[in-house]
């Protein structure tokens, strides 16, 4: 493997787990779908880079098309602002900003 | 005090239990052989007897073709369980998309025959190149959607028979060829070696349609036919 | 390090990061989110093993097992969507906060007004105190 | 092979036909199946133990299919189960969207008929990536089916069931790729014998089986299945305790004598066997103290999954002792699946009728319904364990074996469970037998139902007492290529 190759599967890699924990933790949904799709497509290019063209193909159109399609239709239709949080974590950020003000 | 064990039970026990949960399964998958132990030779042996020379396709419509009927099974009993939802179909068969914005018209325009094309050429080259009815039918599913989006196709009440039709296509024709080769003799799936080729074409020709064809239907939601259940916080 | 190496690594992080996203998130399409990314790490596993031997060609199999769950996954997501909508249209939020009201079968003269009871009794929290069903999942 | 092909057919006939004609089509496809079986069960009595490779195609490369005698009695179980089922589901009322209209009837079919094909496939696969499809098939097709309800509770019952099942799955997942990576295989023979104790094959063991476990609800993953099993329509209900949670207690059987018996410790074993205990203790209290009568036969759909995994432990050895606990665990699977199906069912048709179903408005039932009373009444012998039903063959077996093989603290639990079992079947009885005045069920609001639903119930009920006396015969085929 040629450095440059070793040095992209390296890239790929490390932003795989970046973009996955970005789109579990963007407040809003719609800015989570978008990164899905992107997640959705750097796992094809991983496909391909793992010599599984066949994969890539399905994943392209189906992990990142039609799942980020299905994803932006329903939060077009139930919203994209993620308020909920367990009753505990509210509450702690709550005297989180509590603390800060005083 | 209260604070610490909120964030305590919420967020950082389960970090902590993940956290060692992910050093277990690092360790497991360090431990597993370097060598590649797999089905490799097994394929590449069968190959030439499969009626087809891309593995890919050899291993899901021939070596493992049961796997690739029951997964087909899976696509029409997802469009039953959406259906059996009754939830708002998707909005189509009015041009206000379209009149809002027409780049996205021209785009789609340009785009979904170019898509429906590369849809068919996957499929057909599937047999000795990557590509095939998987990959084929979901290009073409991303095709449908586009034009559902761009209010090009819509889905009436009307349409009711042949919806169900495409949505049971792929699986039906599976079963015909299923238990054409239970009749005729052989093993469950087990295509006449001089025939696999050809059957296996068709196969794969239905079974595009129908991936897409079952895709769109699920992006669609409701079987266009009933009110729907989902009242509440919807535009109805 | 090896192709399959650095890509074996990827694959636990992500799905652990999946895991983990999916418990502390009570937001139904979070935790679809979650799932899509678990299952992308199991896939990833498989194929980036299948490549070991990165001179050889690589194993079919597990390509074919991948393409399967792919769909597979894309099949449980519409449904989960579609599931999260009635959840919605059923109760007011994405989430499954409280613990399930029991559940009974209306008389007969309340029957018409089964619908606004039921939202009644799901979204008081404290009707709801049975005792083994717990938060979240 | 036809027992996998024909619900399949019968999927896309019943998907295609609506109203009216999906029930004949259903009934059709359950007497071809029936015949199937039949006649899969004959070829095993005759000639034991039955491969056959799918495609021609021989396993590794190919997918292997199986069927022995425990295979073949899950897919007598499930015949006759199915059968009662869908003859029960012909004369029930679906609520659901547009109450009364066959639209909730409708779709139940089709997905009925998914969760059949699921059922076999699972029972006869003798491939690992196989069995999870199989899985998928079975959880989606189970999950439509409670929500099929369309009440609140029903919908989110069902999503709690659904990320829970998708959970499960995905553990499932995660341990097929960890095996099929470190082992080259994926047919459950050869799986077997090239099993090492490693890191990944133990890791691959603990995720199966924590996936599995959450699929049949195991304490204490249990959380999802009372409020699933209770607001489903009475069939679904019916065929989720009485099958569905025997699919995957079948597939933890399968895995742990034919995949993982080179690593699974004695530790293990008696870690399922504690976990089974406590199950059946929790799970009888906690049905003790509902005031619901399905979410009382849902806790105590809980407490007898507990006695299933009283298995592992104590057929621990592999000895005649350990063949006794073996077959009285499946014998318990067998007839608690008629037993529990029938108890729904019969408490289905009471919960119709009165509107209701709170223990407190059932006084009065067992006049006007009497065929109802009487199934459950059959039912709950079984569930107590008391002779001549079947469950009580079986109970004896895990019971003898416990105390054969000097694991006295399971026998204790095995009596408590029963002495519990007796009290909230006692609990259900006393209110029906009650004579009161003005209660719902001698009043105009009881709603008539309709035979079959009553005689269905009925007829499965009995079938317990046949599973007594046929005890016998069903155990000498079911060691037809045991593990032992």
């Amino acid at each position: 493997m040629t450095v440059s190759a070793w040095v992209f599967d390296m890239v790929l890699a490390a932003g795989l787990p970046v973009l996955a924990w970005s789109v579990l933790h963007t407040r809003d949904l719609f800015k989570a779908v978008a990164l899905f799709i992107a997640y959705g497509l750097l796992i094809a290019i991983i496909w391909v880079r793992l010599h599984a063209p066949d994969v890539a193909l399905a994943e392209a159109a189906i992990g990142a098309g039609l799942t980020g399609a299905l994803l932006l239709d329903t939060l077009g239709r139930i919203g994209s602002r993620d308020t909920i949080e367990s009753d505990a974590s509210q509450s702690a950020a709550g005297e989180r900003d509590q603390d800060k003000n005083a | 005090m209260l604070k610490l064990t909120a964030i305590w039970l919420t967020h950082l026990l389960p970090g902590l239990l993940v956290t060692i949960f992910g050093i277990f399964l690092l360790q497991a998958v360090i431990a597993l052989p370097a060598q590649p132990v797999g089905l490799t030779t097994e394929v590449q042996r069968e190959l030439p007897n499969s009626g087809v020379t891309n593995p890919v396709t050899a291993v899901l419509l021939n070596f493992r073709g049961y796997d690739t009927l029951l997964e087909i099974a899976v696509l029409l009993l997802a469009v039953v369980a959406v259906w059996s939802l009754h939830v708002v179909p998707l909005r189509t068969g009015h041009a206000r998309y379209v009149a809002e914005t027409p780049v996205l018209a021209h785009l789609v325009r340009l785009l979904a025959p170019v898509m429906i094309l590369v849809a068919g050429y996957i499929t057909w080259i599937g047999s000795a190149r990557p590509g095939g009815a998987f990959q084929g039918g979901s290009v073409l599913a991303a095709a449908m959607v586009l034009l559902l989006l761009a209010s090009m196709i819509g889905i009436r009440p009307r349409q009711r028979w042949p919806l169900r039709v495409v949505a049971v296509l792929g699986l039906a024709v599976f079963v015909v060829i299923a238990g054409g080769t239970l009749v005729v003799g052989n093993q469950f799936l087990e295509y006449p070696r001089n025939q696999a080729y050809a059957l296996m074409l068709v196969l794969e020709s239905v079974l595009t349609i129908s991936i897409g064809g079952t895709l769109a239907l699920l992006f669609f939601g409701a079987i266009p036919e009933t009110a729907s259940f989902e009242t509440m916080n919807d535009e109805g | 390090m090896s192709q399959f190496q650095i890509y074996g690594l990827a694959s636990v992080l992500i799905f652990s990061i999946g895991l983990y996203g999916f418990i502390v998130h009570p937001h139904l399409v979070r935790k679809i989110l979650a799932m899509n990314i678990m299952s992308s790490g199991i896939f990833l596993l498989l194929v980036s093993a299948a490549r070991r031997d990165m001179h050889a060609i690589p194993d079919p199999v597990p390509h074919a097992m991948v393409l399967t769950g792919i769909v597979v996954s894309v099949s449980m997501t519409a449904f989960a969507l579609a599931l999260t909508r009635r959840v919605v249209a059923a109760t007011g939020v994405a989430a499954l906060l409280w613990m399930d009201a029991p559940v009974e079968a209306a008389p007969i003269a309340a029957r018409n007004d089964e619908h606004s009871r039921d939202l009644d009794r799901v979204a008081d929290p404290v009707a709801a105190d049975r005792d083994d069903i717990h938060l979240s999942v | 092979m036809w027992p996998i092909l024909l619900p399949l057919i019968g999927t896309i006939f019943t998907f295609l036909f609506k109203r009216g004609g999906a029930a004949t089509i259903s009934l059709v496809t359950v007497s071809a199946i029936t015949l199937a079986v039949a006649g899969l069960t004959r070829q095993v009595l005759q000639h034991g133990e039955q491969y056959y490779a799918v495609g021609g195609w021989e396993a590794p490369l190919g997918i292997a299919l199986h069927a022995d005698g425990l295979s073949v009695l899950m897919l007598i179980m499930t015949t006759i189960v199915g059968a009662s089922t869908s003859v029960y589901a012909m004369g029930y009322v679906f609520q659901g969207p547009r109450a009364g209209s066959a639209v909730g009837g409708y779709f139940f079919w089709p997905l009925w008929m998914f969760l059949w094909t699921a059922l076999n496939v699972i029972f006869l696969s003798a491939d690992i990536f196989n069995l999870y499809v199989g899985l998928e098939i079975l959880s989606l097709s189970a999950v439509a089916l409670v929500t099929l309800e369309g009440k609140p509770a029903a919908i989110v019952a069902g999503m709690r069931y659904l990320l829970a099942s998708f959970l499960g799955s995905l553990a499932f997942l995660l341990g097929v790729a960890l095996l099929y990576t470190a082992s080259g295989t994926l047919e459950l023979n050869s799986l077997g014998t090239r099993m090492l104790s490693n890191p990944s094959s133990g890791l691959a063991l603990a995720l199966i089986m924590l996936g599995l476990a959450l699929k049949t609800a195991l304490f204490p993953l249990h959380f999802w299945l009372p409020p699933a099993h209770a607001s489903a329509a009475a069939p679904v209900s019916a065929l989720l305790s009485g099958l569905v949670v025997k699919a995957t207690f079948y597939m933890v059987l399968r895995l742990w004598f034919d995949v993982f018996p080179a690593i699974a410790t004695p530790a293990v074993a008696q870690i399922l066997g504690a976990l089974g205990a406590v199950g059946i203790l929790w799970g009888s209290i906690l049905a003790l103290r509902q005031q619901q009568l399905k979410l009382l036969i849902a806790f105590s759909t809980v407490a007898q999954i507990g006695y299933l995994f009283l298995l592992f432990p104590l057929s621990n050895g592999m000895t005649e002792i350990g063949l006794d606990a073996w077959s009285g665990g499946v014998y318990f699977a067998l007839t608690h699946a008629c037993a529990k199906a029938a108890a729904f069912m019969a408490t289905g048709t009471l919960v119709y009728a009165l509107g209701s179903d709170r223990l407190d408005d059932l006084p009065g039932t067992f006049r006007r319904y009497p065929l109802s009373v009487a199934a459950f009444t059959v039912a709950g012998v079984n569930l107590m364990g008391l002779p001549p039903s079947g469950g009580f063959i079986a109970k004896w077996l895990l019971l003898t074996s416990a105390l054969n093989s000097g694991q006295w603290w399971f026998a204790v639990v095995i009596l408590a469970g029963s002495l519990l079992g007796a009290g909230y079947v006692f609990m259900v009885l006393s209110r029906m037998l009650l004579d009161q005045p003005q209660s719902i069920a001698d009043s105009k609001q009881a709603r008539p139902v309709t035979l079959t639903t009553e005689l269905s119930a009925l007829a499965l009920a009995v079938f317990v007492f046949v599973l007594g006396v046929t005890a016998t015969p069903l155990i000498a085929l079911l060691r037809i290529g045991a593990p032992f």
